[in-house]
Formats: structure tokens, C-alpha cells, sequence
């Protein structure tokens, strides 16, 4: 199979939808890149980060519009499209930027469907970059999905590597209602077997990264490949760590989730977020609302600190959850004793 | 240009059964019996009215505000359906879950009323580009008041309106006010200027005069749908209720209230107009009155005597797929 | 003690600070109400709800200010004059508007202290009007206090009572980082006996509002008094119930809460809010973390459920989560064997 | 106006001063010792320079951008404390935690660079607001550029502006790009008459004519000073690098690149404008470019050797109170 990266898995996915569906257009800054610039435009810079690299040339500028910088414009111009016939995919460069245009997102898109009173389908993909590792500091590194996830109508979909982000994607710009695809930026150069040809990954499915019997870890995006990696640490250990990737944090997998905690009896959440009301909140509370005469432990959860994304990559570095940190939580959710 | 005796009566005949909606919805409201809150389009029938008679159903878009009533009657969303809609029946044409302020019909291209100040304009943009986009030689039409004039969106919406060239008009409507604040104090500088700034033809009409707006709205519907791009339009608009029903208005004078009425209502206007004419008589206008009046009578009675919804609705229509 | 409203207490608060500290003005949409209208604007509104009543005629309009409908303009205009030297309270009308202005609120005034090396301070207000109850709609009746409070850097504060609001809104006031005061729109008619003169109530600090040794209830804002009446209730069943009034989602007084599950070994979160990534969701993990060993049942949580507000006054009122929900919820956490 | 010789070698002391930071941090970050990205301000020193010589540090504020180097500087921000913090050092204005694109110096009415697009106009409000309410006489200028323009929260700013009449200029930099896309593509109609919209006064400055500059500022900074509202100021800019540095510039042509440089270069022109008229002389002049040139080694010098914050510093600077 070919291995290709996080970047290209997306872009590939992106293309391969355009190609079947002349619905399918992408809206947002510099996603062609150098409209009306003095080289005369033919080479597209293709999004800021490269991902949508090459779509505005096969498919035209009619198709990849550049927008000026109006996060509210073109949000509200791709659930607009999307509620009128398009397949949009808008893209929110950085998710941090949310702050300027949410309200079309959480007020208008995410809500058409219920307060019309179920006659609207609003089939848009929001597609952004989130998380930290690239020093960008605070207003260039967060990783919103909790907060996005806990809005009813939205979908958010946290591709863990290039695998996932292909079919992911494809799902997301397939499905009826609007979904949010968070393209991690410390994942973009991640390789991975990715297949040519197109397919989708359902939405609410877990993938279980690794099979274990004595803890059950759960996490999403980027954190998952450190999972791994604490997993496999640990299994030199004589643990048997299982880990758990949501890959979508709404809808979630409870489920998948339910059914190895009443197996190992012992749970982990690691969230890349920062602490309050994050996904490792919500899964920790899950579990000890649904599952909880199979816990042999307190349900332990991994996250960024209470505090904005540091600048310093130094300070940065010992702000994101890492693999020693996971490994260091498991050890001791394994040695605790009831 | 020249209306025919059919279009006339049609214009009429909806700007009438906006007047009597509100009116009685007015009256209920005073009753109790309305839940919610409802702000009332009453004196400003003749701009819903005067763009929407130029729209097609099926391609053409408007985008809505809280003080929806009017637009969704001019785009031809059902009366009874909007009706039990406010009165958050099952039979309402959200079912209930949207209210006054959500009205939406996408089959009649109305992309709902919104709650949200500014939050239409950006939408309509998305209907103009599916329009564009598709070939279908629609027109997208975003309303909004003078107070939303200053919101963000807005200027995001006209900024991009004009880069991607998409065939809109922004239809501005300034009552004057928003809530209890006056566009005197709080819209500054001039809403024609704005749209001239940002390179699109503007115009002010006077939103009382029916025939005003429904000629600047053909010029820029045509330009629209003819390729030429976006432009705005202005129209003075005079709010006869308060900013919700119930609102006291301690922020207007007697005489603005009593000149409002007597000296701005666009029904009066186009009755005389038409009459001086002789276009259309008397009998006839009284005749649709009647008709309308009994239409509303039958809208509340029929909303207040259809079923709530059901409680399993509370849980559905959240997603096309997993609850 | 005088008997005055939530409405009241608030604007008793801020009128106290006003007359003490000439550095703190008020701004926003129809704060005085009726500016540049044909009545002369002598008669101020004091805001669509009336809970600034009085300040504009009592401190000038110099100070109490009323804005365009621009959202962004009036919380970054509060968070710039907090920068430099004023203590604003700036009104968000409405929650649910922060979509559109979000951004200075997150991006900006919570992080300016942090990302500013901590040499920024940014004492602002921000009052709005939270929750469901009247009927107002889906962009209307939002509780959105979970994805404030996960925000570092801003504080968030949901009284449930008279006392309460008046004793918090002084303290935000004086409180030198920027802090959300929620107002339940359900609350402001709510009477209570408030002391005429002015006092403060600690943030972080939670309130016992009933006594009681079988299960410990934790919530916030409008959702304590439905807590309260369903203790009392449960009393008649002698069922001992102690109910935990968070006062402020951020910073969260866990303190409070993990002492009383410790002697409960129950417990049940309400919250108005969504369920995901709820308050709800916080406290059920920190205690699943922090106090595992003292729970004798799974820990439950009470919630609107994961739709928005619906309009219909009949479906809202099931929506909302109410005293008979919340009593059932608590017999079943008591019927619990391990 | 005329300038005094003292006045005239600080505005250039403080453009040399952005151009070697910038082109010493280009040459750094190319070799990879500095971290996250940067955003050069070469060739706009003189809109930085010729706005702030006007400023004071203790009652006027400046808001900044993303390309904030060139704004701090012009205002008095430490040059080494700006090197440090763009290393992520310690010793930075704001102890590693901020970075290039949030640097900030309250003491010298800095308000921050800022990294959303669009997001200190509405903090500049707020500090117009202080100065306005307060009587200090204090004068607040959000810098803008022409793809900023059209983010909503500008035009909510210039409209607050004017209905409460602060003391503001809107300082807009039409460097033609915004990141890769142009502004004759993005940005519609004129800046220049948007402010006009709002009603206030707007003109358009060759932003390479540090003359040009100085003089529109100083009117429009006294009016806002005396009490005659805001008003704006659109300079045309010349942007010598790319979006940040490393970017290809694939979509600009190499005439473009050539000329920005060999015919824009404001400090090229301010040395030929003051020689010519013997105002200054080339001595002297380049005595200043050396210094600069050893301030710019010690900075880095020193940057590189200070130390990184330490790790109870993430903690730290949340909030005031409560950790
Ligand atoms: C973003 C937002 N801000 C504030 C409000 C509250 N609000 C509802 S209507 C209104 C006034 C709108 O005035 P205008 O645009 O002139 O419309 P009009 O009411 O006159 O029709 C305000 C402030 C809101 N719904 N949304
Ligand atoms: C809200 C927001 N949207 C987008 C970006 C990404 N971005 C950073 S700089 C920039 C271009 C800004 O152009 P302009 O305002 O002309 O300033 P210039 O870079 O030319 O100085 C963009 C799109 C951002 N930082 N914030
Ligand atoms: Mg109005
Ligand atoms: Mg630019």
C-alpha cells in the first residue's frame, strides 16, 4: 500500500470527493493562494500548511475559492451553501480563530436541522488545524474539541494518523450534517499506509490501537500515537495496556469504551486539551456513571494544564501530555489497590 | 415601471396579510395567549413586500432576522403553518422547535428568520454562491435592520459579496431603531456610503412608498441575476409596535408614534395611490381585508386548537444520522 | 433584612461599586436605553431586562454607555479599558451572542495576563443573561458556563440566589481578571433577603445549601433551588441529602465537594447545561479521580439533554432538568448496592 | 512641519532600528535558531515611525498585528527585551511566554502584537474609551492591514469610533497582500472611503515617504487629541519579505520583488530627502546604521545566551489570584 502522509492522505480525500461530486467546492483563505497576485496567480499555494496543495488547479478557482479574512463570511457562506445544495468545505485555518465566527457555526449550522424542525440538511465540513508542537504560542495551539463536541448538531472528527484522516474525511464531506475535521498540525508530516482508492470510516466508531487486558487508555488525535507509544513502553513492562482512539469526539463510541473498562477494570483518559470540562472529563464521567462496579481504580486523566499554550517550546514541551507522563499515570492507576 | 391590475393585487394582498398577522398577533400577545416573544413587522410590509414579489420560489433566497413575520408572508411561507408555528404547535412549519424567531421554509427559499443580529447576512452569501455556482440565475437576499447594519457579519458579507461577485441585495431596513436605541446615535456615517465603500452600488428609498422599493428592487435583482453583482438598498422603514409586543416605548415621542401611523403607513399610501389611479377601487381592497381578517381568524383558531408536539420531539432532528 | 429580587441585588451591586470606585463604567446595547430616540432619552430603558435600571440616570451616560449591536467591539472595548486602567462591566446581552465575539474574550482578555508575562492586569465584567425557561428559543436559552470555565485565564460565576448575586457581582467587579457573571434569566424575579450594605462572596468558595449525610448533590445557578426542593422532598422519605451550591464554575471549589462524597460516598451532578463536557462531566471525574475510594455508587449526572433549546414552551419544560428529575435520580443513587 | 535635526535622527534611529531586527531575525531563523514563525515588517518602517514619533509613552496606546516587531519598536518596547522574548527566553517582555506575535508593554502604551487578524481594533476602543473617560488627553491608534480591513471586528471598531467620538486613528498598512492573496483581489472598494462611510475623515499616504507619514499623522493624531473623534490614515506599504520568513512568494512577481526594494525603500528615501536638503549628512547617518548594527549583535548575543524560562513558569500568570 502507499504510504503517504497525514497532509496528503487529507488532500487526497479532498480530491477524490471533488472528482465524484461537482457539489463538493472549498472555501477559505489562501485555500488556491495568490489570487490576484502580481506572479499572476497560476500556482496555487494551496492552504497555508499545503493540504489543499493542487486542488485549485485540477479543478478550478470556481471550485477552490479564495475568501478575504471574514472567518464569520465564510463560515456562514459555506452553511448557507451547504443549506441550499453545495457540499462545501470551509476551511477555519487555525481553530483558535473560532473565537471571531463561532456563532455560525454552534448558532446557525449546527441548529438548522432541529429548530427547522428536521427540513434542513446542511451538509458542510469545517476543516481546521488545532493542537500544539510547532512553538506557535497561545493563540495558534489550542485544541478546542471538547468544547466544540458538547454542541448538539455538530460533528467533530480528530483524525489520530493518515489512515483515519482519508477516510474520515471522506465521511465528513458524505455526511448530512455538519462536521467539524481537525487536522492536528504536529500530525500533518505523519506517514502512514494509506489506499488509493476512496473509502469512509464511520463516524462514531472507535479504533482500538492496541490490545490489552490489565488498563484501558482512551484518547484522540494526536495524543493516541503517545498512547501507543506508552503502550508499547509498558508492554516491555509486563503491562498490558489497551488503548482506545476515538477518532471522532462527537458522536463518541461509548460504547467501545464501556466494554474494555469492564475488561481491565481500569481506565486513562488523555486529552491534549486543558483540564476542565475536556474529553477526559466527559469520557472519566461516562465510565464511572455506566460502568462503574467494573473499576478496580480511580479513573485517572492526562491533560494540558489549566493554563493558555506557552510560547516557549521549552514551556510548551512540558505543557502537552507525553508518552512518560501516560506511562508514569498508568504505572500508578496499576499499582493502586482498592 | 408599470405594475399589472394581477400584480397589484397580489402586492396588496400581501402586504395586507402581514399588517393583519402582526396586528392580531399583537392582540393575542396582549392576551397571553402567545409564548415567547414576538417583535412585529407592522409599517414596514411595503419592503418585504416591494423585494419579495420580484423572487422566485424555487431559486431565489432571503435571509431573515428576528422580526421575521413579514419576510416569511412575502416569500410565501404559509400563513397557518408560521401561525402554529408561534404558537409552538406540532403543526407549525419548524413543528414547534424553532418559534417566531426561527421561522424557515427552505422550499420556499427562505432561510430562516434569526435570532441572532447579523446572523442572516453571511448565510444569504452561501445561497448566492450555490446560485452562482449552479447556474440557476437566483438571487440571494439578506434583510437587515439598522442596528444590525453595525454588526460585523455584515460588513464581512458585503466585503465578500463584492470580491466573489455573487448575485445579491442587501436590503437594508432602518426603523430608526434598534430596541430602544436610535440609528441617530448608534449607525454612523451612512448605509448607502458603506455599500459605495466597499465598491457596490447603494440606493435609499422610502420604505413607505411601495412603488419606490419594487422599482429599486427590480434594478437590483436584474443587475443580480444578470451577472452584475451584489448592491444595497436602504429603505426608510417606520416601526409602528415597540421593538417586542409589550415594549413601552418610553424612548419615542407622542408625535413620532402618532406621525408613524398617520403620516407613513404603507397600506394607506398604496390604497391612495391606487385608487387616485383608479387601478384598483375601493370594494375591491375592502374585499381582500375581509378575506385576510377571516384567514387570521382561522389561523389562531386553527393554531390554538392543533397538538403540541409529542415528547419524543425534543430528541429528534439533531442529526440526519446518530442520535 | 430587606427582601429585594436577583434583578435587583445585581443592580444594587453594581450601583454600590459605582458610587465607590469612579473607575468602574458600564457598557453595552440598551445598558441606559433610548439613546438619540425622540423621547429626549431622558427615561433610561436600563437594559432589555432592566437589571441596569437607574445607573445611567444616577452615573451619567459618560458611564454607563449604550453601544452598537457589535458584540466584538463592546468586550474587546471592556477588555482594552480594563488594559489601561478602567474596571468595565460590559454587557453580553444574551449567552448565546458570544459566537460573534468570542474571540476577545478568549483569545484576548483571558490570555493577556499569561501571554503577556504576567504583567497585564485585565479587571473586566462581563454580564449576560444565561439559560432556558422563557420560552425565548434555541439562540436564546443556552447555559454555556462549561466552555467558559474550561477557559484559562477566565473566571465564571453563576449565582443561584439574591444573596449571592449581589455578594458575587461586587467581588467580580473588584476582581482583577476578567471574569463572565451569568445571570439566569429564570432567576430575575426570584426574591430573597439581601443586606443593604456591601459585601463580597470569596470565588472558589462553595455554598452548603442543605445539610446531609446519604448523597451529596452538586450544581450551580438556577439548578440549586430544583437541588434544594428536591432535598426537602426526599426529606419527607427520610432520605438525608446535601446539596452543594458551586456559586462559581471557574474557579471550582472541588474542595467542598470531594469532603462531602467522602461522607456521603454518593453523588449526583445537575446541570442545565448539554451533557458533554458539562460541569456535570468535571465534577463526576474529579471526584472519579480524587475521591474513587469513598463512592459506594456509580456517580450520576442530571442534564439537559445533548439537543438544542427547543421554542415549544411544552418541550422546553421537559428539556430543562427539573425537581421530579432529579428526586428520581437520587432514589436511584440511594437503591444502590455494590 | 518641519523637523528638528534631533527629531529627525530619532525617526531614523528607530527605522534603522526595525529594518536590522528584522533582516538580523531573517538571517537567524534561516540558520533555524529561532522558533515558531515570524512576520518581518521591512519596508514599513516608515508607518510604524511616522505614526508613533507622536505618541506618547505614558497616555497613548498603539494596538499591533501579527507583524508587530516594526510597531514595538516605534513605540519604545525594549529592543533586546523583544529579541529575548522572540527566542523564548526568560529575560523577554514577556518571559518566553508570549512570543513574536504577542508582544506587549503596557508601560509603553503597547497594547500586544496580536496573532487574530483583526483583533486589537476593539482593544484600541478600550483604551480610547480610559483615555477619553478619564480626560488624559491620551490618543489610541490600532494598527490595520488591507486583509485585517475586512475582518468584521475593524468595521464594528471604526463605527464605535465614531458613535462615541474616541480619540483614535485607524492606522491601515496596505502592504497588496494579505498572506498569499492580494488585496486588489480581497479587499473591496477603498479603505479611504469606508472611513468615509462611517463618517469619519480618511486619506491615503505613500507609506515609503516617512514625510508623508509624519505629517498625516500629526493631523490626524491632533484632532483626536483636542476632541475631534477618530479618523483614518491608509498607507501604501511595501512588504520586502514574504507572509513570514521562508515563505517562497510564489505569487509575486520578481519586477515586484525588485522594485518594492529598489524604488520603496523608505529609508532610502528619507537618507536622500535629508541629505539632498542638508539636513543631515551621510556621516552621520551611517554612524547610526553601525550602532544599530552592534545593538542587533548584542541582542542576539544576548538572547542566545540567556535563560529559558523555568517550569514552574507554565503555571504561573493565569489569574491574579486562585491557581
Ligand atoms: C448578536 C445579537 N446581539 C443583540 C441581540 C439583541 N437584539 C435583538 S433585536 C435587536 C435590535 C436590532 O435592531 P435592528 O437591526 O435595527 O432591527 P429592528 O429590530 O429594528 O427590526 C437587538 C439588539 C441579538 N439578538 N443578537
Ligand atoms: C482571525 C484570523 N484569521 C486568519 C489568520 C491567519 N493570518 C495571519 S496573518 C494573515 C494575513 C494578514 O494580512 P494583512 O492584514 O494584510 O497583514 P500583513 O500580513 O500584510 O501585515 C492571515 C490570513 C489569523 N491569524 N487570524
Ligand atoms: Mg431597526
Ligand atoms: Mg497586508
Amino acid at each position: 500500500m502507499p504510504i503517504i502522509t497525514y497532509r496528503e492522505a487529507i488532500n487526497q480525500a479532498m480530491a477524490q470527493e471533488m472528482r465524484r461530486d461537482p457539489l463538493v467546492v472549498v472555501m477559505g483563505e489562501d485555500v488556491a493562494g495568490g489570487s490576484g497576485g502580481s506572479a499572476g496567480g497560476e500556482e496555487a499555494a494551496g492552504g497555508v500548511m499545503g493540504v489543499t496543495q493542487g486542488l485549485a488547479t485540477e479543478f478550478g478557482r470556481e471550485r477552490v475559492i479564495d475568501t478575504p479574512i471574514t472567518e464569520s463570511a465564510i463560515m456562514g457562506m459555506g452553511a448557507g451553501a451547504a443549506l441550499t445544495g453545495l457540499r462545501p468545505i470551509a476551511e477555519l485555518m487555525f481553530a483558535d480563530f473560532i473565537g471571531v465566527c463561532f456563532d455560525q457555526i454552534y448558532n446557525q449550522a449546527a441548529k438548522f436541522r432541529y429548530m427547522f424542525g428536521g427540513k434542513a440538511v446542511t451538509p458542510l465540513t469545517i476543516k481546521t488545524l488545532i493542537g500544539a508542537g510547532m512553538g506557535a504560542g497561545p493563540q495558534h495551539s489550542q485544541a478546542i474539541y471538547p468544547w466544540l463536541s458538547s454542541v448538539p448538531g455538530l460533528k467533530v472528527v480528530t483524525p489520530s494518523n493518515p489512515y483515519d484522516a482519508k477516510g474520515l474525511m471522506i465521511q465528513a464531506i458524505r455526511d448530512d450534517d455538519p462536521v467539524i475535521f481537525c487536522e492536528h498540525k504536529s500530525l500533518l508530516a505523519m506517514e502512514g499506509e494509506v489506499p488509493e482508492e476512496s473509502y469512509t470510516i464511520d463516524f462514531g466508531k472507535a479504533a482500538k490501537t492496541r490490545e490489552g487486558s490489565d488498563l484501558t487508555i482512551v484518547s484522540m488525535s494526536w495524543m493516541v500515537n503517545f498512547c501507543n507509544e506508552a503502550a508499547d513502553q509498558l508492554a516491555g513492562e509486563d503491562f498490558s495496556v489497551e488503548v482506545i482512539d476515538l477518532r471522532t469526539t462527537s458522536p463518541i463510541d461509548y460504547e467501545t469504551v464501556y466494554e474494555s473498562v469492564r475488561k481491565t477494570g481500569r481506565l486513562l483518559v488523555v486529552d491534549e486539551a486543558t483540564p476542565i470540562c475536556s474529553m477526559a472529563s466527559e469520557i472519566s464521567s461516562a465510565v464511572a456513571e455506566n460502568v462503574f462496579e467494573s473499576l478496580d481504580a480511580p479513573i485517572r486523566k492526562v491533560t494540558a494544564p489549566h493554563t493558555p499554550v506557552p510560547a516557549a517550546p521549552m514551556l510548551e514541551a512540558l505543557y502537552i501530555p507525553d508518552t512518560a507522563k501516560i506511562a508514569a499515570a498508568v504505572r500508578e492507576t496499576l499499582e493502586y489497590e482498592l | 415601471m408599470q405594475l399589472s391590475r394581477e400584480e397589484l393585487l397580489s402586492a396588496y394582498t400581501r402586504m395586507r396579510t402581514i399588517r393583519e398577522f402582526e396586528e392580531r398577533l399583537n392582540v393575542e400577545f396582549q392576551k397571553g395567549t402567545v409564548p415567547g416573544f414576538i417583535h412585529l413587522y407592522s409599517g414596514q410590509e411595503g419592503i418585504a413586500v416591494g423585494i419579495c414579489e420580484h423572487l422566485d420560489e424555487d431559486r431565489d433566497y432571503i435571509g431573515s432576522t428576528h422580526r421575521g413575520h413579514g419576510h416569511c408572508i412575502a416569500k410565501g411561507v404559509d400563513v397557518k403553518g408560521m401561525m402554529a408555528e408561534i404558537y409552538a404547535k406540532s403543526t407549525g412549519v419548524c413543528g414547534g422547535k424553532g418559534g417566531s424567531m426561527h421561522i424557515a421554509d427552505l422550499d420556499k427559499g427562505m432561510l430562516g428568520a434569526n435570532a441572532i443580529v447579523g446572523g442572516a447576512p453571511p448565510l444569504a452569501l452561501g445561497a448566492a454562491l450555490t446560485a452562482k455556482t449552479l447556474k440557476t440565475g437566483g438571487v440571494s437576499v439578506p434583510f437587515i435592520g439598522d442596528g444590525a447594519a453595525n454588526q460585523g457579519t455584515v460588513a464581512e458579507a458585503m466585503n465578500m459579496a463584492c470580491v466573489l461577485n455573487l448575485p445579491m441585495v442587501f436590503m437594508f431596513e432602518n426603523n430608526g431603531y434598534a430596541e430602544f436605541t436610535a440609528a441617530s446615535y448608534a449607525t454612523a456615517g451612512s448605509i448607502e456610503a458603506r455599500a459605495k465603500a466597499y465598491g457596490m452600488p447603494g440606493t435609499t428609498v422610502a420604505g413607505d412608498d411601495f412603488f419606490a422599493v419594487h422599482e429599486a428592487a427590480r434594478e437590483a435583482i436584474d443587475r443580480a441575476r444578470n451577472g452584475g453583482g451584489p448592491s444595497v438598498i436602504e429603505a426608510t422603514a417606520y416601526r409602528f409596535h415597540g421593538h417586542f409586543s409589550g415594549d413601552p416605548q418610553v424612548y419615542r415621542s407622542a408625535e413620532e408614534l402618532k406621525s408613524v401611523r398617520e403620516d407613513h403607513d404603507v397600506l394607506n399610501n398604496f390604497r391612495d395611490r391606487v385608487t387616485e389611479a383608479a387601478l384598483l377601487d375601493q370594494q375591491e381592497l375592502d374585499a381582500i381585508d375581509a378575506e385576510v381578517l377571516t384567514l387570521m381568524d382561522e389561523a389562531v383558531a386553527e393554531a390554538m386548537a392543533a397538538p403540541d408536539p409529542m415528547p419524543e420531539d425534543l430528541f429528534t432532528d439533531v442529526y440526519n444520522t446518530y442520535q
